[in-house]
C-alpha cells in the first residue's frame, strides 16, 4: 500500500431543493457549480478534472451527462468522467484520479430531477430484471420490508421511526403516528420528499487546499461497499455494506460530531447508526438528511458536501458524509472528514 | 411527478434468460418450483447462477421444493400501484418455500388480519402460465 | 504511483443474439476467463468497475445493483462508469487508476452489452420515431472528411475488407465473411449515404473482462503481463461554434497526452500495433489522422498502402475491431484488452509477431468522448 | 393450463414492456424559442462574452460559461448553407413511421454561429444535394406550428419549419462552411 496523499473538500454548494424544476438539467446545475468554485477560488480552467453524476431514467432521455457537460465549460477539451450512480461516487472516483500527483484539484457534480418522471415505478427498473422488475416492486414497498424486519426483530417500533421523522421534519412524533400507511409499517413522513437539485463539489490535495481554503475538510477515509441484491437472500436488518465501509474509512478511530446520513426512509437511520457504529454523542443529519430532500442522483453527494460544510464553516473537526443506493441500503458510501 | 402535459416512453424488452432463469421459469410453467444449490448447500429459491455470498456458481442441477413455505417478512400495500401484480390491497412477502434456505418475493392475497411472520402460504397458479415470473399470481393462506 | 499491468483478459464469444445467456452469464463469462488468465478466483478480486452505454438499450437502471453479487461484490466495491461509446476504455481507466492510486491491488473490471435485448436505434432515439442512430448522426462528418482529404471512394471499403478479414483470426468475433470482397461492399446499399451497409459495425451481444493488478501482484503472475504505461481519457463540448468533428480536438489531446506518458514521440514509429474505435469504415482514416499516425488528409493513404494490414507497418485492428463485433459497452473495453493480449503475445491466430507497444482507443457522444491507454511488455 | 401454454419446449426468453409516463417540461428559453418560431422568426443568443451566436439558444454560453437571457436575443434569417449532410435508408424499428429515404443535413444558418443538425431537404434529387448548398425554410402554415412541448429538447428546429429546398443562390465557397460541419 502506498502512502495516501492528503485530499481535501474545499468548495461546495447545492441548488436549493424544489420540486417541478422548468430549467433545463444543465440550467439548474449552473448556479451550484459557479457557486462551489467560487468558494474555492478557481475557475473552470484550473480544474484537473471533472467527474458527474446523473441518471437518464430520471428525465426519460439517453445521455443526461452529455448535455450536462455543457456546465464545465469542456473547451479546450478536459480530463471528465462521468458515473450513472450517485454523485458520491463521482467524489470517489476523483479522490481516486487526485492520488496520482499530476494534478491538484478536481470537480464532482451530480444532478437529479425527479418531478419529470413516477419515481416509484421508476425505482422498479433497478431491481433484477427477471424476478423483480415484473412485478414493478417500488422502493416504498422494499424499504417498508426492512422496516418491518426491524420491528418483527424487536430492534425497533413505528414509533422510533415517527420520532426519527419529527427530529428532521420538525413535529410531533405523536400526531405523525396518525398518519395511515403509505406501505405498512411505512407512513407518508418515513418516506422521502422527492426533490429537484444540483450539487457541486471541489476537491484540492495538500497545500493547494490549504491555500484555498481557510479550513479545508480533509478526506480522512472513504469507502465503498456493496450487499447481495436479492432481499431475499440478505438479512435486512443489518448493512454489512454500511458497516465494512465505515471500518475502511476509519470512522472509528475518532469520535464522529456531526454524520450526514443518506437515509431515505426514517428506519434507515437506525440500521446506519448500527452498522457505522455511531453514538447518541453524534448529531445525525442536521441538514435534514435524505428525508427531507431527496434529488436523487444528489442526495448522496449532497450528504458529503454537507459534511463537510459542518467543518469548513461550522469549525467541527470530525464529521461524515454517507451516500446509498439500491434497494434497502443495497450500496454505502461513507466519507469521513477532519478539520486540521 | 410534478402536475402538467405527460407523454409514455414505450420500450419493449425480450431478456433471454439462460440456463438457470429459464429453468426454473420452465419449471414455474409447468407448475413446480425448482431451486439452485450452492457449493455450500444452500437451495436457493428463486435460483441464482452464483452464490450470493462469494460469486462462485452453482452446482449443477436443480432441487424441487414445495409450493408452500413461510411468511419470514411482509408490508402491507393498502394502496397498490397500477402495475403492482394485485389491483386490491395485498402484502408482499418474503416467502421461504419449504426445502429452501432463500425467500421469495411476491405477493399474497389476505385479509390484513391474516398476515403475519410465520404465516403458512402456498402459491396460487396463474391458470395460463408462460414461463414467467407472474405463473405465480401470488401466494395465498394454507 | 503504482504500477499497473494487466495480468488477466477475458472476453465472450460476440453474437448477434446470446440467446443461451442471462445479463449475468454473460458478464460473467467474460469475467470467469479473466480471472482464469489470471490465475484468480473471485475472492481474490478488491473491487469491480462496470462499464456499459446507456441504460435503456437493457432497460435495467444502474445494473451496478442487480449485477453486485453476480459478480462476487457482496460485501466488496463495485462501481459502473457510464461515458457513452468510450465506455469501455474509460471503464478500463478507471479500474487502471484503483491500482495505480495504490488504493487497491487486483480490481476486475468489466465492460458490456446486450444490444439484442431491446432495440438501439429506438433506445438512441429517447424512444421516439425519426431516430437516425449513430450512423446517421455521423455520416455528414465521414462526408466532410472525404471530401476535406479527396480520398478516394474505395478506402472505407477497404477498411471494411480488411477488419472482416482480420476477424476470421478471432474466435470470439461477431461477424465471420470470409467471401468479402471491395467490389461487394461498394455493392452493398446504403444505410446513411456515404456509408454502406457493409461499412457499418453490427449490433453484438457480449462482454470483456481485465483483471487489473499491482506491480507486487503482477510480478507474481505465470503469465506476460501488459505493462500499463499511460491513461488519458478527454470530453469536449458535443455542439458549439468551430467544433471539428471531422478531428475533434479531445482526440488530438487525449493522445497527445497519453504519448507524452508512455515516452511516444513518433506515433507511426513507436506503435507497434493500433486498436481504434472504428464503428463505421471511414473512421480508420479518421483517427489514423486524429491520434497523430498520419498529417491531416493523409490517413487514407496508409489504408491505401496497406500500412495498416495484418502485417503492415501499423497492424490496426487485427482483431477485426468494431466494425466485426460491437456489443457498444464492450467495444472500447476490447480495444484496450485487444492491445493488452498483443503485447503479452496472447492474441493466438491474430497475434502480431514482436509486439511491444500497443495503443488501444475508444471514442463516444457525438464524437467528443475519448480514452486511451498505451500497454507495453515491460515496465515503465 | 391451455393447450397452447403446455408444451415441453424450454423457456428461453421473457418479454417486458417498459412504459412509464413522463412529465413534458420546456425550459422557458426553449419555450420562447417555440413561440417565435410559430411567429414565423428563428431567434438565438448572442454571447455577451465572445460574441456568438447560439441557435436554438441554451440559456448560457458553453464555451464561456455566461448566462444568457432575452436581452441577448438576435433573430437570424431563414436561410442557410447546408455544411454537410447524408441520405438515410431508415432502420425498421418498432414506433418507426419512416419508411423512405431522405435527406437530412447540417445547416448554418444566415446570422447565427452554431450549425442546427437533421434538417430535412426537399424539392431536389437525393444525389443532387450538396456541401455549400444555400437553402430557405420552407415554414407550415400558421395552424400547422404546434406546441413543441417535450419535443424541444434544446437542439433541432421545431414544427414550424416544415423542411428546406434550395434557395437558387449560387454555392457558399468552401471557406464559408467548412469550420461549421457541426
Amino acid at each position: 500500500m502506498l502512502p495516501m496523499t492528503d485530499i481535501a473538500i474545499v468548495g461546495y454548494a447545492q441548488s436549493p431543493p424544489t420540486f417541478g424544476v422548468q430549467e433545463t438539467e444543465t440550467q439548474m446545475l449552473f448556479p451550484a457549480v459557479n457557486e462551489a468554485l467560487a468558494r474555492a477560488n478557481l475557475t473552470r480552467a484550473d480544474i484537473g478534472f471533472m467527474c458527474s453524476a446523473s441518471c437518464d431514467y430520471l428525465s426519460g432521455a439517453p445521455f443526461a451527462f452529455v448535455q450536462t457537460l455543457e456546465v464545465t465549460g469542456a473547451w479546450p477539451p478536459i480530463s471528465e468522467s462521468h458515473v450513472e450512480m450517485d454523485g458520491a461516487w463521482a467524489l470517489y472516483e476523483a479522490w481516486v484520479r487526485l492520488h496520482h500527483g499530476d494534478i491538484d484539484t478536481a470537480m464532482v457534480f451530480a444532478s437529479g430531477i425527479t418531478s419529470r418522471c413516477d419515481w416509484r415505478e421508476v425505482s422498479a427498473l433497478q431491481l433484477d430484471p427477471y424476478y423483480l422488475m415484473p412485478l414493478w416492486v417500488d422502493d416504498i414497498s422494499l424499504a417498508a420490508l426492512q422496516a418491518n424486519a426491524l420491528i418483527e426483530s424487536r430492534k425497533a417500533t413505528e414509533r422510533n421511526f415517527a420520532e426519527i421523522a419529527a427530529r428532521i421534519r420538525g413535529g410531533d412524533a405523536d400526531e405523525f403516528l396518525k398518519e395511515p400507511y403509505v406501505v405498512e409499517p411505512l407512513r407518508a413522513h418515513d418516506t422521502p420528499t422527492m426533490s429537484d437539485g444540483g450539487a457541486a463539489i471541489v476537491l484540492a490535495v495538500g497545500d493547494r487546499a490549504r491555500e484555498l481554503c481557510e479550513r479545508p475538510a480533509w478526506i480522512a477515509g472513504i469507502d465503498h461497499r456493496s450487499e447481495a441484491h436479492y432481499p431475499g437472500v440478505r438479512d435486512l436488518t443489518i448493512s454489512d455494506a454500511a458497516r465494512i465501509a465505515g471500518q475502511q474509512s476509519g470512522v472509528g478511530k475518532g469520535p464522529i460530531e456531526v454524520a450526514e446520513l443518506a437515509a431515505q426512509f426514517s428506519h434507515e437511520e437506525l440500521v446506519l447508526r448500527e452498522a457505522l457504529g455511531l453514538t447518541d454523542g453524534t448529531v445525525v443529519s442536521p441538514s435534514g438528511g435524505a428525508l427531507a430532500a431527496n434529488p436523487v442522483i444528489a442526495t448522496g453527494l449532497v450528504r458529503i458536501g454537507e459534511a463537510a460544510n459542518q467543518i469548513i464553516d461550522g469549525g467541527r473537526k470530525r464529521t461524515l458524509g454517507h451516500a446509498s443506493a439500491g434497494p434497502c441500503l443495497q450500496q454505502n458510501l461513507v466519507c469521513v472528514l477532519e478539520g486540521e | 411527478m410534478a402536475a402538467g402535459p405527460s407523454w409514455t416512453l414505450e420500450f419493449p424488452y425480450r431478456r433471454s434468460l439462460g440456463p438457470v432463469v429459464g429453468e426454473f421459469f420452465t419449471g414455474l410453467r409447468d407448475g413446480k418450483v425448482l431451486g439452485s444449490r450452492t457449493k455450500g448447500g444452500k437451495v436457493l429459491v428463486p435460483p441464482l447462477e452464483y452464490d450470493p455470498e462469494t460469486g462462485e456458481a452453482v452446482q449443477d442441477g436443480f432441487v424441487e421444493v414445495a409450493e408452500t413455505g413461510v411468511v419470514h417478512n411482509w408490508a402491507w400495500v393498502n394502496e397498490p400501484l397500477r402495475k403492482h401484480p394485485l389491483d386490491r390491497p395485498f402484502a408482499w412477502a418474503l416467502v421461504r418455500l419449504d426445502g429452501a434456505d432463500s425467500s421469495l418475493l411476491h405477493a399474497v392475497d389476505a385479509p390484513r388480519d391474516k398476515v403475519e411472520t410465520g404465516m403458512r402460504v402456498k402459491i396460487r397458479w396463474r391458470e395460463e402460465r408462460k414461463g414467467h415470473i407472474t405463473d405465480i399470481e401470488c401466494f395465498e393462506a394454507v | 504511483m503504482q504500477r499497473t499491468a494487466v495480468i488477466g483478459c477475458g472476453q465472450t464469444h460476440h453474437k448477434k443474439v446470446r440467446d443461451d445467456l442471462s445479463m449475468a452469464g454473460l458478464l460473467r463469462e467474460a469475467a470467469v476467463r479473466a480471472l482464469e488468465d489470471a490465475e484468480m478466483d473471485w475472492s481474490d478480486i478488491d473491487a469491480v468497475v462496470i462499464g456499459k452505454a446507456p441504460d435503456p438499450f437493457e432497460g435495467v437502471m444502474m445494473p451496478e445493483v442487480y449485477l453486485a453479487d453476480a459478480l462476487g461484490c457482496a460485501g466488496k466495491p463495485i462501481m459502473r462508469v457510464h461515458t457513452a461509446g468510450s465506455v469501455g476504455g474509460s471503464t478500463a481507466v478507471v479500474a487502471t487508476h484503483l491500482v495505480s492510486s495504490g488504493v487497491r491491488e487486483r480490481v476486475l473490471t468489466i465492460g458490456f452489452e446486450k444490444q439484442s435485448e431491446g432495440d438501439t436505434t429506438w433506445g438512441l432515439g429517447g424512444g421516439r420515431s425519426g431516430s437516425v442512430g449513430a450512423g446517421g448522426y455521423f455520416a455528414p462528418h465521414m462526408r466532410a472528411y472525404i471530401d476535406r482529404a479527396n480520398a478516394p471512394d474505395y478506402i472505407g471499403p477497404a477498411v471494411a475488407v480488411k477488419d472482416r478479414l482480420n476477424a476470421l483470426k478471432n474466435p470470439y468475433a461477431h461477424l465471420k465473411l470470409p467471401d468479402i470482397t471491395i467490389e461487394q461492399v461498394l455493392d452493398s446499399p446504403y444505410v446513411w449515404e456515404p456509408v454502406r451497409r457493409l461499412e457499418s459495425c453490427p449490433t453484438s451481444d457480449g462482454a470483456a473482462a481485465m483483471v487489473l493488478a499491482s506491480e507486487k501482484v503482477a510480478d507474481a503472475s505465470s503469465k506476460p503481463v501488459a505493462w500499463v504505461h499511460g491513461t488519458a481519457i478527454r470530453s469536449e463540448l458535443g455542439q458549439f461554434p468551430g467544433r471539428d468533428p471531422v478531428s475533434p480536438q479531445g482526440g488530438k489531446d487525449c493522445a497527445a497526452d497519453v504519448y507524452a506518458q508512455a515516452g511516444i514521440t513518433n506515433p507511426i514509429e513507436d506503435v507497434d500495433v493500433l486498436e481504434c474505435y472504428v464503428p463505421f469504415s471511414w473512421y480508420e482514416p479518421m483517427w489514423l489522422e486524429n491520434l497523430g499516425f498520419a498529417g491531416v488528409g493523409e490517413g487514407w493513404k496508409l489504408v491505401e498502402n496497406g500500412t495498416t494490414n495484418f502485417g503492415g507497418k501499423l497492424p490496426t485492428n487485427v482483431s477485426g475491431g468494431v466494425l466485426s463485433s460491437n456489443p457498444i459497452g464492450a467495444s472500447g473495453m476490447l480495444r484496450f484488452l485487444e492491445a493488452a493480449l498483443q503485447v503479452r503475445g496472447l492474441a493466438g491466430e491474430h497475434q502480431v509477431d514482436g509486439a511491444k507497444t500497443a495503443v488501444g482507443h475508444a471514442y463516444g457522444g457525438a464524437a467528443q468522448f475519448f480514452a486511451m491507454w498505451v500497454v507495453r511488455d515491460e515496465k515503465p | 393450463m391451455s393447450e397452447e401454454t403446455k408444451t415441453d419446449e424450454h423457456v428461453a426468453f421473457m418479454s417486458q414492456m417498459v412504459n412509464l409516463d413522463y412529465k413534458i417540461v420546456t425550459s422557458p428559453v426553449h419555450r420562447h424559442f417555440d413561440e417565435q418560431m410559430r411567429e414565423g422568426r428563428i431567434v438565438g443568443h448572442k454571447c455577451p462574452s465572445c460574441g456568438l451566436v447560439y441557435v436554438p439558444p441554451k440559456g448560457f454560453c458553453p464555451r464561456c460559461s455566461v448566462i444568457t437571457n432575452e436581452d441577448h436575443e438576435v433573430e437570424v434569417k431563414d436561410t442557410a448553407t447546408v455544411t454537410s449532410f447524408t441520405v438515410v435508408t431508415p432502420i425498421q424499428y418498432q414506433g418507426q413511421k419512416e419508411r423512405d429515404e431522405y435527406v437530412l443535413a447540417n445547416l448554418l444558418l444566415d446570422g447565427a454561429d452554431s450549425s442546427i443538425g437533421q434538417q430535412r431537404i426537399e424539392g431536389i434529387p437525393h444525389d443532387e444535394v450538396r456541401m455549400g448548398m444555400r437553402v430557405k425554410a420552407i415554414w407550415a402554415t400558421p395552424d400547422e406550428r404546434t406546441e413543441e412541448g417535450g419535443g424541444m429538447r434544446g437542439w433541432g428546429l421545431t414544427s414550424a419549419v416544415k423542411h428546406w429546398e434550395p434557395s437558387g443562390e449560387p454555392d457558399a465557397p468552401r471557406e464559408q462552411y467548412q469550420e461549421h460541419v457541426l
